[in-house]
């Protein structure tokens, strides 16, 4: 029964749609089970900047609030672990997803990041028999998923050895920075077969190809509503295919749930993997009409598909 | 020390800034324990020898013996300082941030360690207790934290400390230029003291009179060279003045009836002291030339912007009647921009009458600048070159011309003749004589009694409160010295 | 020829140009010349967005030490989304969408020159502080949606001439304008003044106040302008829309020869510099070296130009 | 009228304080938890990085230059500290002697070549971001023991981080503010023309500095990674505008040598905790990033009303 007990949200950034869908997910969901009675309350706190040293912060502040059970996305995956034994020691469940820690005494909702890089190259495989150049569009230099993506696109390459990586820019996961520099390395390049993406960035690469009078290679998408849209334009006109990979936002409830369920005494495994959404080229008119104008594809977890994740279903 | 030596011995010295030659063969001899009176108009070099002296001026060519030892290579401001030579530069060099005790220590390294505080307090206490009774400065106050003419007192004092470093030769370039007839009277008596006891001093100043009372010898320089060196005893103030190149000094003070025609019934300005503003009032009149007077610091400069800022936004205590200019006499902080050329800070007060159209016209603001070159007689090849390029007096003439030149009705001057050779003066009291004869107002604070002379009448100031008002008669030093100490009424 | 050369190497601009043309060669040269053409193009086209916000922190950095318009990026944000989110990809709203993005930008200087006038809150601090007002504001009315541009704004923004970017030649004549205003108006020396001495400027007349408010107007316009123009450019708003423009509107304005320390303004270098850093970056990533490798050699790059231009600099 | 002029500038010396008490009783008020002693302890934790930081920006100030790399430098320093140092201590130890000589290298230059500091430690920013991903290319690394021992120290009655800040501030205190060469330091800040002509060297007093900023940014890396117990290269990015903000917080000016070290370490705990009080506010998510840009303009509010009427040069 965890009727009285509070769980909050430690999130470390708001600035961009999938997080924005994050908090709305968690929003709903939280809402309406605090209303049935399931928890006391479920208050989603927010830092201004993507900033380890706030977000400890503000789980210590948390920590003296007296939640039973913190929900992180974490900033970095060892450099909280500090504060997350405190939280642990203070008899305080935390649970992380997205961002998760390696702090042992925390519940980890991870995503396969490196697969999420690898699976590309493999749809790519399949798709071009005769493989060619790519173009890899990385997120911010030094942040882990970054770094695993990429990974996984360089396993995925090793694999797949007829397909070469002509060049790779950090778009910093925002479409501005990753058009510009998509817009300034274009004119080096070879012809570019397929582009791969960490999610977000493939709208804007397709306008840098446009801008510079290229023909529309491949640009694996990353589910956002945006992307959905240019990508149903361009099938309708002339058969485009491709596929799109991300984390559904709403695996935030996930998380909400697993915690819920530990204070309830339930038996959890302490590591869950949850699937990252993928969109097939069958699945896009469905998808884009269950995505909000603007927004990203998004999957929300009810009571029942969170047990069914943590059974292993 | 040997005695038999001059203390200090300049040979040939010559430095040129780009294509301005400030200095060219300069010679000069310093013996021990005299006082040497060194004049010359603005722009002369005088400033520019003295800081060869004190080792912050590299010199082209030319050497320099102290105590008949050679130090022309490699001489700094650090090696000056360990030879004796202090200088109190025209443009003061107290960091504001510090306090006064504080910047004692940055010329003594010898303070430092337990206690360099007390150490320092004491000595710059003394010091100024010596040189300036009743000088009123606090000071573990920061130097920013003061007036100019306090400022000014601080850093002479500084100059006359001792330490570990002996003291030889003291410099003093313009050193009243922001002090009341009572303290410069302070610092020259001191001054002799000092002489007497076998320092060395050289004494820059304007003021003629100075530096003939209290000179062993004057040398005059001219163009970057000495042109005459002579017993102070041998020079009078006509002979002095020729010898500096300036034309012979008109009697210049007008009769009072013919100025009183110029003055026009109608009140350009009615301020009260915001600091005092039961004890008296102030009127001008317009086309009137109004003096400010009493010791440095009572008021009178806050008086100045009071009336300044009554014109954008009148109050109960000022009502001004026109625009206003002000003229800053603390020309570093109140009146220069650094980064821009003599032209661009001349024109800058009067840029709307130099438009075409929406813009600044280039040509207008040109010939506006040569115009007043030659009106002023600013001393540079080229209105376009640096502010900073000019001498300390001819960037003052720049701020009379951006004043002058500006379509104020009413002046304000808080000081405005610090630095400027005789010569100009004359020229600019008559100018500003010139221009009350067309309606304009004067408002002037004055350190030196004997510019009054120039005025209608006189507000004498104290503790923030006029004390009394002198007509033209009435001003003489005497009058305004007595008026000055006086208690309030 | 060579008088004609020491007379430019006083300008405090020709080094980012120098850089720029340098880096371009070096970019050119690895890639044997290929794409030499569009590489300019793009530089051009993105650069004029660092140059719109570059020349209202210049004008802020010219009024003197301390004055500096953290604000922008949040205003960028700010007006993008309200502009998408107003013309909702209708042509026939466009201008109600710039009128209501503008309006918000002009709230933003107000607010902004308000504490830092009225609460006397040192500039750096007051823009930092209202820049998280402005993001909130921006994420209470956007929700972080992604509205796209009305077709007319897009083509608008990416449109080109004669290979240019239509964009450029429109920054071109503002940045004219902001040049002519700077040398030829009473504003301009006013603020020009105020950077060097602000008890000078207001001993000489000069309004001081007026200058220092509409410098922050400035500021504020033009980054929401940026705003506008960005979001027909990329194809909607974004929330972090603005993240990359922080340092980028400095550095070009100091790397354009600017001084830090107020009262000197140079606008062809704001071009310079804006071009150099793009070109830059582009260099990097064609030369592929990795993450680490393209950081160091941005900052070192950046810190030689400014040393190799700083000795004919007069004052910092 | 001397009186009230001394007040005035006592109560401006005390307003740092003043800020920080204001603050520091909200967050009491908000959460009775915090007046304990592990609550203080708890939520001033991660000011103690900020405060070195803070007073290394300061340094920098004082000598009318600003640095806009000690964040990146900050976060460089905590990777070394999590590699390196852990691993081959002399190793590390030697790479960070090797920083703070680059910082005192950096003084050299802007003073040799008359260069806007700005520009110059912006371009350093990139160096020491980019040193930092190739050592740590994404976030790991662990801090050696005795860092973690020092920063989770135990002192009785007062909780170590108040302890700390304060033996920092008066440490520093003395060496700038009471000391003879503190006098030379501040000097350089306020008349460097005057201090030229009796003699100092400019360019030694900024190296002195920039190297003593080094070896406050290599403390503050240090302490954060004690508390964080691994590192990642964007640790400290915000620290760059967090210690201009304490500085100035704490009644320092950009330029003319006036600083304060007392002021500027309270102001950096006032940050921190202003950071806390918005988290026990419950603030809606939306508004929680706002709601810290109005925090400090209310904090900088009261400045502006003990200073009202004072015009200073
Ligand atoms: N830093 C400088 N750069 C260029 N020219 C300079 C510089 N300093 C001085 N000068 C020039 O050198 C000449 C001598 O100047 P100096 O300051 O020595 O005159 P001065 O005799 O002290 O005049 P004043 O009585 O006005 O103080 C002047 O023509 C001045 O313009
Ligand atoms: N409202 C003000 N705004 C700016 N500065 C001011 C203001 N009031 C006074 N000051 C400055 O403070 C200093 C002290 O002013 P105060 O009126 O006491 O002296 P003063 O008699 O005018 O000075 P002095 O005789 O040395 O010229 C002056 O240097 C003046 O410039
Ligand atoms: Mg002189
Ligand atoms: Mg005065």
């Amino acid at each position: 029964d965890t009727k009285d007990k509070k769980i909050a949200l430690s999130n470390n950034y708001a600035g961009n749609s999938w997080r924005q869908s994050m908090l709305k997910s968690w929003d709903k969901v939280t809402k309406q089970a605090v209303a049935d009675g399931v928890v006391a309350a479920a208050d989603p706190f927010t830092t201004s900047e993507n900033q380890v040293t706030e977000q400890a912060a503000q789980i210590q502040n948390l920590i003296l609030q007296g939640y039973n059970a913190i929900v992180i996305n974490a900033a970095s995956p060892d450099a909280l672990n500090g504060v997350v034994k405190q939280a642990c020691d203070a008899g305080i469940t935390v649970v992380s997803f997205d961002g998760i820690v390696t702090e042992p005494c925390a519940w980890r909702i991870a995503v396969d990041f490196k697969k999420m890089g690898a699976v590309q190259l493999d749809y790519l495989a399949d798709k071009m028999k005769d493989g060619g150049n790519l173009l890899e569009i990385r997120g911010l230099a030094g942040v882990f998923v970054d770094d695993a993506i990429h990974k996984g696109i360089e396993e995925g390459v090793a694999k797949h050895p007829q397909f070469k990586v002509v060049g790779s820019v950090h778009g910093d996961w925002a479409q501005e920075v990753a058009q510009k520099a998509v817009a300034g390395i274009l004119p080096s390049l070879p012809e570019v077969k397929a582009v791969v993406t960490q999610g977000g960035d493939g709208y804007g690469a397709a306008q840098a190809f446009k801008a510079a009078g290229r023909p529309t290679p491949l640009i694996i998408m990353g589910n956002r509503q945006d992307e959905l849209a240019w990508w149903k334009e361009q099938k309708d006109a002339n058969g485009y295919e491709t596929m799109s990979v991300s984390i559904a936002p709403g695996v935030s409830t996930l998380a909400f749930w697993v915690a819920q369920m530990v204070l309830d005494g339930k038996q959890v495994p302490k590591d869950l993997v949850v699937p990252f959404l993928r969109i097939n080229q069958a699945d896009l008119e469905k998808s884009l009409e269950t995505t909000e104008k603007g927004g990203v594809a998004n999957v929300e977890y009810s009571k029942e598909d969170a047990e069914k994740v943590v059974a292993g279903k | 020390m040997d005695v038999s030596k001059p203390a200090v011995e300049l040979t040939a010295i010559a430095k040129s800034f780009g294509a301005v030659r400030a200095l060219s063969g300069v010679d000069l001899i310093l013996e021990p324990g005299e006082c040497l009176g060194l004049v010359g108009h603005n722009g002369a070099g005088k400033s520019t020898l003295m800081h060869v002296l004190a080792g912050t001026l590299k010199a082209d060519s030319g050497s320099l013996k102290i105590a008949g030892e050679d130090v022309s290579q490699a001489f700094s401001a650090a090696g000056a300082s360990a030879h004796g030579i202090r200088c109190v530069f025209q443009e003061l060099s107290l960091c504001p941030n510090l306090t006064i005790a504080e910047n004692v220590r940055i010329v003594h390294r010898a303070l430092k360690g337990f206690g360099w505080k007390a150490k320092a307090h004491g000595l710059i206490r003394q010091k100024l207790d010596e040189i300036f009774p009743g000088h009123g400065i606090d000071v573990d106050q920061e130097a920013g934290d003061l007036n100019i003419g306090q400022r000014q007192m601080a850093e002479i004092a500084r100059a006359f400390t001792i330490t570990d470093e002996p003291l030889r030769v003291v410099i003093l370039d313009e050193p009243t230029s922001s002090l009341d007839a009572v303290t410069a009277k302070q610092l020259l008596t001191f001054m002799r003291q000092e002489v007497a006891r076998g320092v060395s001093t050289i004494l820059i100043s304007h003021l003629l009179a100075d530096v003939l009372d209290h000179c062993d010898r004057i040398a005059v320089m001219k163009d970057g060279k000495v042109v005459a060196e002579r017993r102070a005893g041998q020079f009078t103030r006509n002979s002095l003045v020729a010898a500096m190149g300036t034309t012979v000094e008109k009697k210049n003070t007008p009769a009072a009836g013919s100025r009183k025609a110029a003055i026009s019934a109608a009140r350009a300005v009615e301020a009260t002291p915001q600091t005092a503003p039961k004890a008296g009032n102030l009127v001008v009149h317009k086309g009137e030339i109004v003096g400010l007077a009493g010791l440095a610091g009572h008021g009178q400069t806050r008086m100045l912007i009071q009336i300044f800022d009554g014109a954008r936004k009148s109050s109960a205590l000022t009502r001004v009647e026109g625009k206003v200019a002000f003229i800053a006499g603390d020309r570093q902080s109140d009146g220069i921009f650094n980064l821009w050329s003599i032209g661009e800070n001349t024109t800058v007060s009067s840029l709307e009458d130099l438009k075409r159209g929406p813009l600044i016209a280039a040509e207008r603001e040109a010939e506006m600048a040569r115009d007043w070159k030659e009106r002023i007689q600013i001393r540079t090849p080229d209105m376009n070159n640096n502010i900073l390029t000019l001498s300390g007096g001819n960037q003052q003439k720049a701020l009379f011309a951006r004043t002058l030149g500006s379509k104020a009705d009413i002046v304000l001057m808080d000081d405005p003749m610090r630095g400027v050779d005789v010569g100009t003066k004359l020229e600019v009291y008559d100018m500003i004589r010139q221009e009350a004869g067309r309606g304009r107002s004067f408002i002037w604070y004055t350190t030196e009694i004997d510019e009054l002379s120039h005025c209608d009448r006189a507000y004498i100031f104290r503790d923030g409160a006029i004390v009394a008002e002198l007509g033209p008669d009435e001003l003489t030093e005497d009058k305004v010295l007595h008026a000055s100490f006086a208690e309030s009424a | 020829m060579s008088e004609a050369w020491a007379k430019l190497r006083q300008q405090p601009w020709i080094w980012s140009f120098i850089a720029m043309i340098a880096v371009w060669l070096a970019t050119i040269a690895f890639t044997r010349g290929q794409g030499s053409g569009e590489i300019l193009t793009a530089a051009l086209s993105f650069a004029t967005f660092t140059i719109i916000i570059g020349l209202g922190q210049m004008m802020v950095i010219t009024t003197g030490p301390g004055n500096v318009d953290l604000s922008i990026p949040a205003t960028i944000t700010l007006a993008g989304v309200v502009a998408m989110k107003i013309m909702d990809t209708d042509n026939a709203r466009l201008l109600i969408g710039i009128a209501a993005a503008l309006g918000v930008s002009f709230l933003v200087g107000l607010f902004n020159y308000g504490l830092i006038r009225l609460l006397r809150i040192p500039p750096i601090i007051a823009t930092l502080s209202s820049s998280f007002l402005i993001l909130s504001t921006a994420i209470s009315y956007g929700r972080g949606i992604r509205i796209k541009p009305p077709p007319m704004l897009a083509d608008f923004a990416t449109a080109t001439l004669l290979g240019v970017p239509l964009l450029a030649f429109l920054v071109l004549a503002l940045s004219i304008i902001i040049a002519l205003i700077l040398k030829r108006t009473s504003y301009g020396r006013t603020v020009l003044a105020i950077g060097q001495n602000p008890r000078a400027a207001r001993f000489a007349g000069l309004n001081v106040d007026l200058a220092r408010f509409a410098t922050y107007m400035l500021s504020a316009l033009l980054a929401g302008l940026c705003g506008i123009v960005l979001s027909g450019f990329s194809g909607g708003a974004a929330l972090n829309m603005g993240e990359g423009f922080l340092l980028a509107s400095i550095a070009v304005v100091v790397i354009g020869g600017t001084s830090v320390a107020g009262g000197r303004a140079n606008v062809p270098g704001v071009w310079g510099a804006a071009l150099f850093t793009y070109l830059l970056d582009t260099m990097l990533n064609i030369f592929g070296a990795n993450a680490g490798i393209r950081l160091i050699m941005t900052g070192l790059i950046i810190i030689a130009v400014i040393t190799i231009a700083g000795g004919d600099r007069q004052q910092r | 009228m001397d009186a009230l002029v001394l007040n005035r500038k006592t109560l401006r010396a005390l307003l740092p304080l003043f800020s920080l008490a204001i603050v520091l009783f909200a967050t009491f008020y908000a959460q009775p938890r915090t007046m304990s002693y592990f609550g203080l302890n708890l939520m001033l934790q991660y000011a103690v990085p900020i405060a070195l930081a803070t007073v290394a920006q300061m340094f920098v100030i004082t000598v009318n230059d600003l640095d806009l790399s000690i964040g990146p430098f900050v976060g460089l320093i905590g990777c070394i500290g999590a590699t390196y140092l852990h691993d081959t201590p002399l190793l590390g130890i030697a790479a960070l002697v090797a920083c703070i000589a680059l910082y005192a290298a950096m003084a050299a230059l802007i003073y040799l070549r008359n260069l806007p500091s700005i520009v110059v430690t912006l371009g350093a920013s990139f160096v020491w971001l980019g040193i930092a991903v190739l050592i740590l290319p994404s976030p790991g690394g662990k801090a050696s023991d005795w860092l973690k021992a020092i920063m989770s120290l135990q002192v009785p009655v007062v909780p170590f981080p108040i302890v700390a800040a304060l033996a920092i501030a008066a440490l520093v205190h003395v060496g700038l503010m009471t000391s003879a060469y503190g006098v030379i330091m501040r000097g350089t800040g306020g008349n460097p023309r005057a201090m030229a002509r009796a003699g100092w060297s400019e360019l030694k007093t900024k190296m002195a500095m920039y190297a003593l900023a080094g070896v406050f940014g290599v403390l503050s890396g240090l302490s954060l990674i004690g508390l964080t117990t691994s590192a990642d290269a964007h640790i400290a990015d915000r620290y760059t505008l967090y210690a201009i903000a304490g500085v100035i917080l704490g009644g320092g000016e950009f330029v003319g040598g006036r600083v304060s070290p007392f002021g500027a370490v309270l102001g950096a705990l006032t940050l921190a905790l202003a950071g806390s009080f918005l988290i026990f506010m419950r603030i809606s998510p939306d508004w929680q990033i706002g709601a810290q840009g109005a925090i400090l303009i209310i904090v900088l509010a009261l400045r502006a009303i003990i200073s009202t009427g004072e015009a200073r040069r």
